[in-house]
């Protein structure tokens, strides 16, 4: 949003007594209701990595601090995603080319990493227990009044988002702020991003936003921008349909952690059944054949 | 991380050469350990020994080794069982694992099948304890076909994640499992007969395990080679305990019956040595097979070189 | 979501146990035809949850404690206690959104370390002892009026009025209202004559 | 201009500063203008994420901004890139000079008028030809021949002398062409170290993106004030934006990025010794000011909006001291106490360090973390009889005497500091109501939303009762010298059971109202001389404009559909104008310089302005206005209507300044008091010449091109702590997010001393040394400058030994030096020493 939404003339005294309903329309230009998928498109070509999100997800999500540390990683002291970290800015530095370098995030990447909330989800797929499952908001939320901690979602996660709190004993990840929907408020990351390079809305129209605004980057030739997780780019293959947290990357995926062409775990029961059952057949039929006969 | 690996620069649009995000994975390892590794092999064979045990129905005139099937098939499952829930981080929420039949999870389906297995094979016991053989001979049924499932759904288990090892050839480690389940059924069951002097009976499985056992071997190369033909890239350490236990569970065995079958002389001992080495191997190699999937999800390059774009290499559908 | 909840060995009677475990059990409702993937594998904590800014009893508009570009934000209070401070949307400089220093401002003002007694160290003491908010504000205005007393200059020697003290000094504050600064300007100088009155303006 | 305004903007230079890192929701309008196709330009010595996001990255060595800028109003003026008709009419470009002055590009370095022994410069020379411009807060009484304030009574007789030909060699146009002659492409690569090709882009893309149809914005912050020379960058973008008419303009201005929430409000309502609320001069005892009468004649500026002063400081006494302040006793001004010099940070320190200051107050700072040359300021603290800290926990500056460097070095130990030591807990923003005034002047209240834990206290509460104590003490005193405490006025209501003063109530008396019926006035020029009005900051009148309407708590946004100036959102002094010198958006006609860049224009028929902003500008008079010259014409009579500058005496904006600036009426390019390089722009004047450096045995000084301390170190801030650092040490979210202090080493210079990635290594300059960790990285590049290879290492400078986040003082480093204007320290340009390891620990201390 870059203007202030018209409805903040209905709220103009300064202390109210009740919060703004449906504040992500102020927020983010989009009214949420149950029935519609929902998700991030992260630009990172207006990313400043000021790590807004990671802070606002951890103080709405009460997720405590770890791992206080410095990591000679350029200003990323976060590492990755874990279990009390559902956000993660990550800074690659590359060598400072000439004094003017391309637009756009030249020299120094930064983008803000999230949970995929991929359509279809492996780790919704592997739970055995049904603790993950699709919200009515078509995001993937871990029900932490069901999971046992059996962790099969955290192998199962082809961006490895997922992971295990060994203080808790249950999975936990980013979970588009299935709470704050439900109440008519955007997700807090979204909320906070100061430059609005990670934008919440429908899928779909965050879609369509990022074709054009890939398109226009190549234009003004930004030569590496390319999109990550929407239907038929990078991340969304294998079987993965696409992404409902997509991206636009101006370098290879690899370069941010991001395998190119993941796949869709699933996708190999069959397989592997399937032969496991031949082999077992074969071997059955030959058994057979010698045990069968009396002496 | 104190020397970390400065990023190459990459060519936003060139192939991939290497580039990763100063080396942290970018998948995650499971927290599965030897507890896993074990059920899996102890499953794998309890499922198949009363697949076998009903195939040799013909000659086990005295249920001899039904009876030795329905034990084996009820105290792995009870071992397993257990196995699993303290494996679990939350164990007092292991009752969940039954709220609800997810189709496409291999650990949904294996705890129905678990259970299907374990109840039939408890069945069966019981049946044999209180001499109800018809019922003990009815058991055999569903146990049988719990039994197929326990030996390769595991597979599935492992085949259905995002671990470079465990992913990279699901078809093969389908085959694998379920040749490595059917030698240490056979195996097993084999160690029985032996033991109560069924000699006939023993031999026949003898062969039966060193038929299954060498399937096992050839499908256990041929994973291997596939995954690095995929890009898992292991160190020389590594590879030792990968082949050597290989070596335990197949190669060992084939050898051992092979023997047993060339010198009737010491055929007892050799077959007996043989078929214990093949169940313990069974559940090392299982266990080789759980631990070097951990370490492969943390070596971000096989990752990457296992989700490069179809184009870049041959990969299944 | 509330912080997760923490190891807590579950010694519920196992009655309550199964008719939790019958209340979320999502076979029947499959059976029923829900899919697996969405409403059967629903819980009742999902079905119940709402936001716990729902339950704030006020909602006042502060401006963010730390830099000069003045964002708005929204603390949220139920029954006197702070739960939550966030951005304001209606604020045309941030329009909901605040950097990594204004997102944690709730943190910083329930801050578990933050001091709530006055502490005092006498002269030469290894240690502070804990001592009453009166009991501090007389001995600080008898300390001022003795050292304002025995260093005040009325005029100079060569007779020009002064009226100034050189030996009571006040940093601060950059970060304080304006109502503040004004009184300390209005007290400090305009009332005692110090001089010496500075903040981080020019730090 | 408003932080948003800059969204409006064709072309963004952020110079000395790094604005997407330390005012990220500000940059949130950079990218804005960038996205409707503006060129965003980053000047830094570090490629940092505003470089990143920047379409250009100028590196330049640390402290030679005003080369950079010299070099560019070289390139406008040889080129004629300027904005003519702009210039001509609204600034003084035309206006004729004293034939005695000379430049400093012709005088080695110096500026005419200088004067060794007092090592000041005498003014008389900067002068307009046969008088002379007073300024607005002047200092320049202080070294000029004594009939200076009679001849700017000139001011009110006719208007300085100009030549619009501008052939005239005295003319400023001319005299800018000769001072700049010598910052040519060669010469500002040679000094800055940026590529020549670099620095002709920046120039064009300036150039290319100002004039009729499009505006240029300067976004800057402790960048550019962090030196000796600090306020002459300024004054450099001010005279870049003043050639190309970037004020008062849509997108067109200088954008000030300021560090604290209320750091623009403390300079306005001062805790400031120099100033008193509204920029007011505090009463000088070195000044012949020693009578109301006096400090009027000789402040008082003869033309132009500050002509109004006196109404402001006789409303001002009456606000502090009420009835005690009446016709007969010069309204209080007796009351006053006098400022006898500098009495800044920098001299305070030193201060302490010789024990003169006896007790202190730390109402929210913390000068060990803040302070330059922390390790003095810790002595310092030891040598006061009593200090009062008031914070929200035992920050550094409270725990000197049983924490911290001299602690651990064995120099202080408890038993050796007989300091007496409160540590009293503080109220934080939402835990008081109250005001804070932000980096473009908006002054917005903020409600209490909560109380603060057990005794914390808001400093209002604590001053407020301090002096009720204070007053009861003094109260049966005779002595004349405590007349100001019994005379000062503490009537606010009290509220609830902590009895917290009304803050509502001081803000009425910030307005000002009338006396003594205290009715609120509506602006400022309803304010008297007569003491009929009470108004605690002239500036600020407007904010509570009725009696039960509190502006700066206004919060109603302009919808989307414009007109964007916000005037319902919260107040912006003054008189809730959000974009100063608005006049200067239209021609001397009063006709908008092009639609695209309307703000202000004339309307015939309502004779009168037109704006969606509040007018800066006297209404009702026309652009045709002219003063009639046959009789003296005192206050805004000697505005003319094209003259949009109305706090000017002249009424036009000063590309040359004749009064006002210690450091000379032009910038010129010195080097920092500590720099590796003699100055080749001016060989023969190597630093500020007015710098304030002071000698002493602890705070040593290193000579030109040291070898002892070869690098060029810079200290600046994260996105994730703020300044001192408590108040994000102590917040786990943060805390993790920057664990550890560390310094940010070149490759080349890191390979060379054998220091990889996250090694230990030690700092040192003539001060002290600090260890830190290293982060070796390519966004610190070496320097060819006079054929040397010069690295630049940079240290943030928040971090401390108190909370999650800890290490050592980057303070300890830098040296007490100041701006001759400013006294600001020059922390962002020196020389240091590094090595790799770590500073060994004494023995014992070892455990």
């Amino acid at each position: 949003m870059t203007e202030v939404h018209a409805r903040a003339q209905e709220h103009t005294p300064s202390e109210f007594n009740r919060m703004i309903p449906d504040e992500s329309e102020l927020t983010a230009g989009v009214r949420i209701e149950p029935g519609r998928s929902y998700g991030f498109f992260t630009d990172t070509t207006l990313c400043i990595g000021c790590k807004a999100c990671e802070v606002a997800c951890k103080e709405w999500n009460a997720l405590p601090a770890d791992d206080v540390r410095l990591s000679g990683m350029s200003y990323d002291n976060t590492r990755r995603l874990s279990s009390t970290t559902w956000r993660h800015v990550a800074f690659i530095e590359k060598e400072v080319r000439d004094n003017t370098q391309q637009a756009l995030q030249s020299s120094w990447l930064m983008m803000s990493d999230v949970c995929k909330h991929c359509s279809p989800a492996p780790c919704l797929e592997a739970c055995p227990t049904g603790a993950i499952f699709r919200t009515e908001f078509d995001t993937v939320v871990v029900q932490q009044d069901i999971c046992n901690g059996c962790g099969y979602c955290v192998p199962a996660c082809p961006f490895g988002v997922v992971a295990m709190d060994d203080n808790d004993g249950k999975a936990h990840k980013c979970t588009l702020c299935y709470d704050r929907m439900k109440g008519g408020l955007e997700p807090a990351c979204a909320k906070s991003c100061p430059t609005d390079s990670i934008q919440f809305g429908e899928v779909e129209a965050l879609q369509t936003r990022a074709e054009t605004r890939v398109q226009e980057l190549r234009d003004r030739g930004v030569a590496g921008a390319r999109l990550y997780g929407t239907p038929g780019a990078e991340g969304a293959t294998g079987g993965i349909r696409h992404l409902n947290a997509s991206f636009l990357l101006v370098d290879r995926p690899e370069v941010y952690n991001l395998p190119a062409a993941p796949s869709r775990p699933a996708e190999r029961i069959a397989p592997a059944l399937g032969s496991g059952l031949v082999a077992v057949a074969g071997l059955a039929l030959a058994a057979f054949a010698l045990l069968g006969r009396r002496r | 991380m104190n020397a970390v690996p400065s990023t190459p620069v990459a060519n936003p649009t060139g192939p991939w050469r290497g580039e990763t995000y100063y080396g942290v994975p970018p998948v995650r390892r499971s927290h599965w350990n030897w507890k896993v590794g074990t059920y899996i092999g102890l499953g794998g064979m309890a499922g198949a020994a009363q697949v076998v045990a009903l195939l040799a129905r013909g000659r086990d005139r005295h249920g001899a080794l039904r009876r030795q099937a329905h034990w084996l098939g009820s105290v792995a499952s009870g071992i397993g069982a257990v196995l699993l829930v303290v494996d679990l981080k939350t164990p007092h929420r292991f009752a969940n694992m039954l709220r609800i039949v997810r189709p496409t999870s291999p650990m949904s389906l294996g705890t129905w099948i678990l259970s299907g297995f374990g109840l039939a094979s408890a069945v069966g016991t019981v049946a044999e304890l209180l001499g109800a053989r018809r019922l003990g001979r009815a058991a055999q049924v569903p146990a049988a076909i719990g039994g197929a499932g326990m030996s390769v759904y595991t597979a599935a288990l492992l085949s259905a994640t995002s671990t470079p090892l465990w992913a990279a050839e699901p078809r093969v480690m389908g085959a694998r499992f379920g040749s490595a389940a059917f030698a240490a059924g056979a195996a097993a069951l084999s160690l029985g007969a032996r033991r109560r002097g069924e000699d006939a009976t023993a031999d026949r499985l003898d062969e039966v395990a060193l038929l299954a056992a060498g399937v096992g071997l050839v499908a256990s190369g041929l994973a291997e080679g596939r995954a690095v033909a995929a890009g898992v890239r292991r160190p020389a350490l590594e590879w030792a305990t990968s082949l050597g236990a290989v070596g335990l569970a197949e190669a060992l065995p084939v050898a051992g019956y092979a023997a047993a079958a060339l010198a009737p002389g010491a055929r007892r001992e050799l077959s007996l040595a043989a078929s214990l080495t093949l169940v313990l191997g069974n559940i090392v190699m299982r266990n080789e097979i759980v631990r070097a999937g951990n370490a492969s999800a943390d070596r971000p390059r096989d990752t990457f070189r296992l989700t490069q774009p179809r184009e870049g290499r041959r990969r299944t559908r | 979501m509330s912080r997760p909840p923490s190891r807590r060995t579950m010694r519920r009677p196992l009655a309550r146990r199964i008719d939790d475990f019958l209340r979320d059990w999502s076979l029947p409702r499959q059976l029923a035809g829900q899919p697996h993937r969405s409403d059967a594998a629903r819980s009742t904590l999902s079905e119940g949850l709402r936001p716990r800014l729902e339950q704030a009893d006020t909602v006042s508009t502060t401006i963010c404690p730390y830099c000069a570009v003045g964002c708005a934000q929204l603390s949220y209070v139920k029954d006197g206690r702070l739960i939550h401070i966030e951005g304001d949307p209606r604020s045309p400089i941030n329009q909901g959104t605040l950097c990594p220093k204004g997102a944690a401002t709730f943190s910083l003002v329930n801050n578990p370390q933050r001091l709530s007694r006055v502490k005092w160290r006498a002269p030469y003491s290894d240690r502070w002892e804990e001592k009453p908010l009166d009991w501090a504000m007389e001995r600080i205005a008898q300390l001022v009026k003795r050292t304002r007393d025995e260093t005040f200059v009325h005029k100079l020697p060569n007779g020009t009025t002064v009226n100034h003290t050189m030996a009571i000094g006040s940093l601060g504050g950059a970060t304080l209202d304006n109502e503040e600064n004004y009184l300390i300007k209005k007290v400090f100088s305009a009332g005692l004559g110090l001089v010496w009155v500075e903040n981080q303006a020019r730090v | 201009m408003a932080q948003w305004d800059v969204a409006n903007s064709d072309c963004i230079i952020v110079m000395g500063s790094n604005m997407a890192e330390n005012h990220p929701i500000a940059f949130r309008f950079v990218l804005q203008a960038k996205e409707r196709g503006a060129t965003v330009i980053h000047v830094d010595p570090r490629f940092t994420r505003t470089s990143a996001l920047a379409d250009i990255h100028a590196p330049i060595r640390a402290g030679t901004d005003i080369a950079f800028l010299g070099g560019i109003i070289r390139h406008l003026l040889e080129n004629d890139l300027w904005f003519r008709d702009w210039a001509l009419a609204y600034t003084n470009i035309a206006e004729i000079i004293e034939p005695g002055f000379q430049d400093a590009g012709s005088g080695g370095g110096k500026f005419s008028g200088w004067n060794d022994e007092k090592r000041g410069y005498q003014f008389d020379t900067w002068q307009p030809e046969g008088m002379a411009m007073a300024s607005a807060i002047s200092e320049h009484y202080l070294n000029t021949a004594e009939n200076f304030s009679s001849m700017t009574h000139k001011l009110a007789e006719h208007p300085p002398p100009e030549d619009r030909s501008l052939r005239h060699p005295m003319c400023v146009y001319q005299i800018l062409k000769r001072q700049y002659a010598a910052y040519t492409p060669e010469m500002v690569a040679k000094t800055t170290g940026c590529p020549q090709e670099t620095f002709l882009k920046v120039c064009e893309a300036l150039a290319r993106n100002s004039g009729r149809e499009r505006t240029g914005a300067f976004c800057y912050a402790v960048g550019w004030t962090h030196h000796s020379t600090g306020v002459q960058m300024i004054r450099a973008a001010a005279l870049i934006q003043g050639l190309l008419g970037n004020v008062g303009r849509p997108g067109g201005g200088i954008l000030a990025l300021r560090g604290h929430t209320s750091i623009q409000g403390s300079t306005d309502i001062p805790t400031l010794y120099n100033l008193m609320p509204g920029y007011i001069p505090h009463p000088n005892a070195q000044k012949p000011e020693t009578s109301l009468k006096d400090y009027l004649e000789h402040e008082t500026v003869p033309t132009g909006w500050w002509h109004n002063f006196p109404k402001y400081i006789v409303s001002l006494l009456k606000a502090w001291y009420g009835d005690a302040a009446t016709g007969q006793n010069e309204f209080g001004f007796q009351l006053l106490p006098k400022i006898m010099g500098d009495h800044s940070q920098l001299p305070m320190t030193m201060a302490m360090a010789d024990g003169t200051i006896r007790g202190m107050f730390m109402l929210g700072q913390n000068p060990i973390i803040g302070g330059s040359n922390s390790d003095t300021v810790q002595r310092g603290l030891a040598k006061l009889e009593w200090l009062v800290v008031r914070d929200m926990v035992e920050t550094e500056t409270a725990s000197f005497w049983h924490k911290g460097r001299l602690v651990e070095r064995g120099e202080l130990s408890p038993d050796k500091v007989a300091t007496e030591v409160f540590l009293m807990p503080a109220e934080l923003g939402p835990e008081k109501e109250g005001t804070v005034t932000n980096t473009h002047r908006l002054v917005q209240w903020h409600d209490k939303a909560v109380d603060g834990p057990g005794d914390s206290r808001s400093e209002l509460w604590f001053v407020y009762h301090l002096g009720r104590r204070l007053k009861q003490l003094y109260a049966g005193s005779t002595d004349p010298q405590d007349a100001p405490i019994q005379a000062v006025t503490l009537d606010y209501r009290e509220k609830g059971a902590r009895r917290e003063p009304s803050a509502e109530d001081v803000l009425r008396e910030i307005n000002g109202y009338t006396w003594p019926d205290r009715k609120q006035v509506a602006a400022f020029t309803e304010l008297k001389d007569d003491g009929s009005t009470a108004c605690g900051c002239w500036l600020y009148s407007g904010a509570w404009p009725k009696q039960d309407h509190n502006q700066a708590r206004s919060r109603v946004p302009d919808p989307p559909q414009g007109p964007g100036t916000h005037l319902g959102w919260a107040f912006a002094w003054p008189a809730n104008r959000r974009t100063l010198y608005n006049r200067a958006s239209a021609d001397p006609e009063g006709k908008p310089w092009s639609e695209r860049k309307k703000l202000v224009w004339w309307d015939a028929e309502k004779k009168d302005w037109n704006s969606p902003d509040a007018l800066d500008f006297e209404p009702h008079k026309p652009p045709g206005y002219r003063p009639d010259w046959s009789h003296p014409n005192e206050g805004m009579d000697a505005i003319s209507g094209a003259n949009p500058f109305i706090m000017m005496a002249d009424g036009k904006a000063a590309l040359f300044v004749s009064s006002g600036l210690k450091d000379g009426p032009l910038p010129t390019h010195y080097e920092p008091v500590e720099s590796p390089v003699r100055n080749p722009v001016h060989p023969a004047t190597q630093t500020n010449p007015g710098a304030k450096t002071w000698g002493r045995p602890d705070n040593p000084l290193h000579e030109v091109g040291d070898p002892r301390f070869p690098h060029v170190l810079t200290t600046y801030r994260l996105t994730e702590h703020h300044s001192g650092g408590i108040p994000t040490r102590l917040v786990p979210h943060l805390a993790e997010l920057q664990p550890e202090g560390f310094a940010e080493i070149p490759p080349e210079l890191a390979s060379a001393l054998g220091i990889a990635n996250l090694d230990w290594v030690v700092l040192s300059t003539a001060r002290g040394e600090v260890e830190t960790r290293a982060l070796v990285t390519e966004r610190l590049r070496p320097f060819e400058i006079a054929g040397r290879r010069i690295h630049q290492i940079g240290m943030p400078w928040h971090f401390g030994w108190v909370g999650y986040a800890t290490g050592d003082i980057a303070n300890a480093l830098t040296a007490v030096v100041g701006d001759p204007n400013t006294s600001m320290h020059e922390n962002k340009a020196l020389t240091c020493a590094l090595r790799k390891g770590r500073i060994p620990r004494p023995p014992e201390a070892a455990e």
